[in-house]
């Protein structure tokens, strides 16, 4: 198994919990991110992920030696699946083990911000009337590029 | 030659994937004026871009061979 | 299932994750608390719980009343094993959904504290040379009852 | 007729998972002193009560039939 990784296929999140425990792990947290079926009183009916594959692997990977460099004692493992999701499947799994448990909560959360930040991936929703990339929503209102 | 790669909106936009430019040499701030020469829409989208993987700076300069993307906001997780 | 439990066999996490996951739901964090090796430079063999389990489940089922009242549309469901389990092994597992990551992280955390606050289970570390129940460790100097 | 259990540390104090005692109409704090009246080495533990499955206060008072528990410091999780 890749711990850092960008899948097309379902996600087994519990694979990503085994591969981070160890004897010295006291706490295990594990985030999914799913396909939610309303935002802002919009239905969505699916979304649509798509990667910079290399990149957004090695961008994973260099938030997994953040969180190890900046949390001693963790260790962490991230997915991202792309491709056409429906609701409630998983987008994104991300699994921390520490000795202590502040820390496994703390450098999850981390590694998700951290997500949304660097890792080239994109969504578009899909609705019943229309469809967007959700980057789109950032578009700059001066016409200017950053 | 250089590679430059699209995605998501931009990749619509262009209605491409990749294309290939003979522009070793120039500067990535000067290849994003040259996309924009070609592609007018493309003024107003807010945009990162890297080169071999990696986020790249605007005065960086391309070498024969590069690969460069295209980065339009991230929206993953 | 039961989603506020006192359980004897092996936890299974992915139930509890199964559980609270609803369309309306963006994210899931999911806590499993293990036993650990080494805590303070001393080497544990292995861990013994008890509770009182009609009260046990019960607070644990509060805890989860807590949460979906204080972070809303939220869902939880806990269960704490008891016997005696061996290092790696799932003491606690937290689930819980949110529309949300940061309530879902906040509300899975509120979870720990609380089930450390007033969940009547008592933890017996059994090391080569002794043993000791946790909760000895906070017996009052002073000789006196709380 | 008033149930008493005990659990962890103070289980293995008393030796036993359980008592009853005639105790109907004394509240918990006097229940409290004549336990450790009967096992000394109570004194000095911290310590809780619950009264049918809920914490319970030194002043409430036992009616026939009520489950106590001896609720020692938690250290679940």
């Amino acid at each position: 198994m890749k711990p850092f990784s960008i899948v097309t296929e379902p996600i087994n999140p519990q694979l990503y919990a085994d591969y981070v425990l160890r004897p010295e792990a006291g706490a295990v947290t594990l985030f999914t991110g799913h396909v939610r079926e309303w935002t802002k009183g919009v239905q969505t009916v699916f979304l649509a992920y798509e990667a910079y594959v290399p990149m957004a692997e090695k961008k994973l990977a260099q938030i997994g030696q953040e969180i190890e460099e900046q949390w001693e004692g963790t260790r962490a493992a991230i997915a991202h699946r792309i491709g056409e999701l429906q609701i409630s499947d998983i987008a994104v799994v991300i699994a921390v083990s520490s000795p202590h448990r502040k820390t496994a909560y703390e450098a999850n959360e981390y590694a998700i911000e951290r997500i949304k930040e660097i890792v080239p991936i994109w969504k578009k929703e899909i609705w019943n009337d229309g469809e967007q990339w959700i980057g789109d929503q950032k578009k700059k209102p001066e016409g200017e590029l950053r | 030659m250089i590679t430059v790669h699209y995605f998501a909106g931009i990749r619509e936009m262009t209605g491409t994937h990749k294309e290939n430019f003979d522009w070793a040499g120039v500067t990535v701030g000067q290849l994003k004026e040259r996309l924009i020469q070609k592609y007018p829409q493309m003024q107003g989208n807010s945009l990162q871009f890297a080169v071999n993987e990696e986020y790249a700076l605007q005065t960086d300069i391309l070498s024969e061979g590069d690969a460069v993307a295209l980065i339009p906001p991230v929206s993953g997780g």
